[in-house]
């Protein structure tokens, strides 16, 4: 009746160990355990801080994709960065525009504005900020490249999941002559954000906002189970290639077990 | 400001202009550039070459009507499978309106290599749930679909009813592919367990996905991007989309790699020169 | 109050969560049936929410029209447009009638290429700006871009084979080592992102600042 | 021979609106925005109306009283617009994020982490010189790329050592092979643009 489906057993047997190596990680870590930099994390408060000196606006864009598929992750991280980025822009009181692509993190996006705002203790968000600009990728870029243009911001943040329209809002902003922020966990899109933005946050640098800026003692907890699973994977792939030169192939069959 | 420096800060509204100029002008006058032939493009020609007319073949769309470059090479294979009479049966893993109509009836022209459809070719139309859809055509082709994109019952058409439920029927699947679940799809729902030959249509990117397949001989052939288009027009003896634009995108990749060299030497020339005295 | 209004949602995101990431291991009927069902809810609670988008589009152009902003008029061809279009759309058979279908084709289909094509642009004068040899890192990255933008041109080959076979060489090697150890990381990442949120330590989603 | 056909002009008008872009004709512009903009968003909505009848509303009708669920849902979405019942449309945030982390969380870690750890595990001594260096390649990249993206691991003792070694050449490593993507991505985008060229030139000019 409960019978694991072929082929995914060892996943499986991953994703418990895995789950359980969080949860203890996350009891036993404590204060003040080694991080390393990531320079895009740190230059958020500059950049909101040199839009305010200049008098521009900030703009943020929350990537191109909603809640309930697959890109789901990158999509509630970049809300998470949000709500970091607006309680900045309400202390420094920098006029801070969202731009949105898919019509589902509009709820959210709206709570964390207003609770990022309350947290600074300002009743009044910029709601009128938010602004959702077209559904489809090249109707918002469309439609994103004229509002940079129009509104001129000095600081730009585009984070979550993104493709093609990268490099467009990159270039424009460039033209503009905004300092931009962007991050993403689409792997092919970070050629241009290397080139083009001024800092760059790779990868699953994005899931560890959270806990890189709040310090959180819990969450830095759990992304030393991520280390270990890196660490995992390079044993892992070690051994396994060594073995298959020799033509052992019991890592992969266990693995596709 | 040295010119070095202007060339550095150059209006990009310049470099814009030079782009608009070099591809029209190369589009509207080809100079004949020559074109390699990569192995892979022999191969894909041999195994359409070694089919028997009244074979069938399945082919799996997976991507937008921007991707260009794919849809050129799936355009030229066909044109090949229709000279040589072969049966050809398409689905699509993505929702695009009039996708396949646009490519068979505009570009590849079944009824000038006379035939028809439903007899020659078909048309399956979307098949929801990306590779849960085509494992789906690989192993019950008969009871997913059973009526075409049009609307038509299925059980009308010749060649609907020489189909059976067998996935080796087909002689190879051709996978134009740019987006998910593709040829990677294809792969593991008709490749592996079937056996079957994989073709692709892809860009240059479609090379490392492909190659450690195509050593093994899982994919059996490609077609990656309008170089690879034209070198197999040429084999088929019938110039097209391919061959008209091997020539604009050699021209640009000249016209980039110059303005690269450009702005490398500009560059070296004013740390050179700032090294000597205040450069304003 | 406090559970209907924050713990509650939590908790339910996590027991949904927990259902689909279950039903992918286990084979059981009911499993599958309650995932289907509740992927079924997903696509349709979703499509509920366009609604949100439509009327913040209405409101600001609404907006722009009344204070008579610059360039008012667009905003007012704008609305009328969609309005167009939602009707033509609303008229059966849905989707897929004649007007529906010529608006689609005659504006939609060109103008995504062309938004799209503005990339050759910006991708090329991105490259003449940033891709100088500052130092090692860009260096390396404009010798292997120049390697494969003359691999790429089909005269490069034709006129000098060593290219077309050391561009085929590093995209089959490097790009892959370089794609494949970034996607591993990727993939750890959102795990345990995922895991955090259904675990209920992550602050963002429904769980705000402070 | 010229196009006679109005929806081919009517395309070539709008891709030439869209490249005023590049030479900041706002209004030319914005015309091709403001023109794709609605048109974008009215097949949007109709594609979501389709959904709900399709999966929702025509089901429901058959008698699958299930899914009345979802659609009391989705209309609870609505209470957002409300400052006091704004709790109400969190439950139906809660299926759609539920939904979209259990999607990710089950099928990431078999495709994106197993699989990719199967495939790097290549013999590094294959049937050809070049074939065993590609594969070396391959696999010293991945793990030196790994090994930049610990966080935790403290830039001293002898793990910080190899640490310190590691970490500018994975950096240099990730440059090469954005190097190769952006070769890559060039000639791609560059197809693109082609093809509206080609559009214009071939299709509606009639020149060949």
């Amino acid at each position: 009746m409960f019978s694991l489906k072929a082929g995914v057993t060892s996943t499986f047997i991953i994703l418990i160990v895995f789950v359980i190596g969080m949860y203890i990680y996350m009891k036993i870590s404590k204060k003040g355990m080694y991080f390393r930099r990531i320079p895009g994390l740190d230059a958020l408060e500059e950049c909101v801080g040199r839009a305010v000196e200049m008098g521009r606006p900030v703009q943020y864009s929350p990537g191109q994709k909603g809640v309930t598929d697959t890109n789901a992750p990158p999509t509630l991280a970049a809300i998470t960065m949000l709500s970091y980025v607006a309680q900045i822009c309400a202390r420094k009181g920098a006029n801070i525009g969202v731009s949105i692509m898919d019509a589902q993190v509009m709820p959210l996006v709206d709570q964390s504005l207003k609770e990022a705002y309350l947290a600074e203790g300002i009743d009044q968000y910029p709601k009128d900020g938010i602004q959702w600009l077209a559904p489809t990728q090249f109707s918002f870029a469309a439609a994103m490249l004229a509002r940079l243009r129009r509104e001129k911001p000095a600081a730009i943040f585009y984070i979550g999941h993104c493709e093609a329209e990268t490099l467009m809002i990159a270039e424009t902003g460039i033209e503009i002559g905004a300092m931009q922020v962007m991050g993403t966990e689409a792997v092919a899109q970070l050629p241009f954000m290397t080139a083009a933005a001024d800092y760059t946050i790779y990868g699953d640098e994005i899931y560890a906002a959270d806990a890189y800026l709040s310090r959180n003692v819990k969450t830095m907890g759990s992304l030393r189970t991520i280390d270990l699973g890196k660490l995992f994977a390079m044993l892992v792939i070690i051994i396994g290639s060594i073995l298959s030169t020799f033509g052992i192939s019991i890592l992969t069959q266990i693995l596709k077990w | 400001m040295s010119l070095a420096d202007r060339i550095m800060k150059i209006d990009r509204r310049i470099i814009y202009a030079l782009i608009f100029i070099v591809i029209f002008l190369f589009s509207l006058k080809p100079m004949g550039i020559p074109v390699v032939t990569q192995p892979w493009v022999i191969d894909t020609y041999k195994l359409v070459e070694s089919l028997q007319p009244g074979d069938k073949v399945l082919i799996c769309w997976s991507l937008y009507p921007v991707s260009n470059e794919q849809i050129a090479g799936a355009v030229v294979i066909l044109q090949h499978l229709c000279m040589r009479g072969i049966k050809t049966v398409h689905f699509q893993t993505q929702t695009a309106v009039d996708l396949v109509d646009d490519v068979m009836l505009n570009k590849v022209h079944p009824e000038s290599y006379g035939q028809v459809y439903g007899k020659d070719w078909l048309w399956l139309g979307y098949i929801s749930g990306l590779e849960a859809g085509q494992a789906a055509i690989a192993q019950n082709l008969k009871g997913t679909v059973t009526v075409d994109k049009y609307g038509n019952q299925l059980s009308q058409y010749s060649l609907w009813n020489e189909l059976t439920n067998d996935a080796r029927q087909f002689k190879f699947v051709l996978s134009p592919s740019a987006e998910t679940p593709g040829t990677a799809g294809v792969l593991r729902q008709f490749q592996i367990p079937y056996g079957l030959k994989i073709v692709e249509s892809g860009s240059a990117f479609s090379l490392g996905s492909v190659m450690p397949f195509y050593a093994s001989k899982q994919y059996w052939g490609m077609v990656a991007g309008f170089p690879d288009c034209a070198a197999y027009e040429k084999l088929i003896g019938k110039p097209g989309i391919g061959s008209r634009s091997t020539d604009p995108l050699s021209a640009m990749g000249l016209l980039v790699f110059g303005l690269l060299l450009v702005s490398n030497i500009a560059y070296i020339i004013s740390k050179l020169g700032g090294k000597g005295g205040s450069v304003k | 109050m406090s559970f209907l209004r924050r713990e509650g949602p939590l908790i339910f995101t996590s027991v949904v969560a927990f259902f689909l990431i279950i039903e992918y291991y286990i084979a059981n009927s009911q499993l599958t049936l309650i995932a289907t069902f509740l992927n079924r809810s997903a696509m349709i609670v979703g499509a509920f929410l366009l609604g949100f988008g439509i009327i913040n589009m209405t409101l600001i152009h609404t907006k722009n029209i009344i204070q008579r902003k610059p360039k008012w008029p667009f905003s007012l061809y704008l609305l009328i447009l969609l309005f167009v279009t939602l009707v033509a759309g609303l008229i059966p058979p849905l989707g897929s009638n004649y007007y529906y279908l010529w608006l689609f084709n005659n504006i939609y289909t060109p103008l995504d290429p062309a938004i799209f094509s503005l990339i050759a642009f910006f991708i090329i004068s991105t490259a003449f700006r940033a891709l100088k040899i500052r130092n090692l890192e860009v260096s390396l990255m404009l010798l292997f871009t120049v390697v494969v933008i003359l691999r790429n041109a089909p005269i490069g080959p034709a006129t000098f084979p060593p290219i077309g076979w050391l561009g085929d060489w590093v995209i089959i090697s490097i790009n892959t080592g370089v794609q494949r150890a970034l996607n591993l990381v990727v993939a750890l990442g959102a795990i345990a992102y995922g895991v955090r949120i259904l675990l209920g330590v992550e602050r963002g989603y429904l769980k705000g600042a402070g | 021979m010229i196009s006679t056909d109005i929806g081919v002009w009517i395309g070539v008008i709008l891709t030439i609106c869209a490249w005023s872009f590049l030479i900041k004709d706002q209004d030319l512009y914005r015309l091709a925005e403001y023109t794709f903009v609605p048109v974008a968003s009215g097949y949007t909505v109709v594609q979501a109306i389709k959904i709900i009848m399709s999966t929702g509303t025509t089901p429901l009708l058959g008698g699958d009283i299930s899914l009345l669920i979802p659609l009391i849902l989705g209309v609870m979405l609505y209470f957002n617009y409300s400052s006091k019942y704004r709790w109400v449309s969190n439950w139906s945030m809660a299926i759609l994020v539920g939904v979209g982390i259990g999607v990710s969380i089950r099928g990431t870690v078999k495709a994106n982490f197993v699989d990719q750890i199967v495939n790097t595990m290549i013999p590094l001594a294959a049937s050809t010189p070049l074939q065993s260096f590609t594969n070396i390649v391959i696999v010293v990249f991945v793990v030196t790329i790994l090994s930049y993206f610990l966080y935790t691991i403290e830039p001293k003792g002898p793990q910080g050592k190899i640490m310190g070694w590691a970490a500018p050449i994975a950096r240099y490593m990730m440059m090469m092979g954005f190097g190769v993507s952006y070769g890559n991505m060039i000639a791609n985008r560059l197809s693109i643009l082609l093809g509206r060229v080609q559009y214009i030139l071939f299709t509606a000019l009639g020149l060949s």
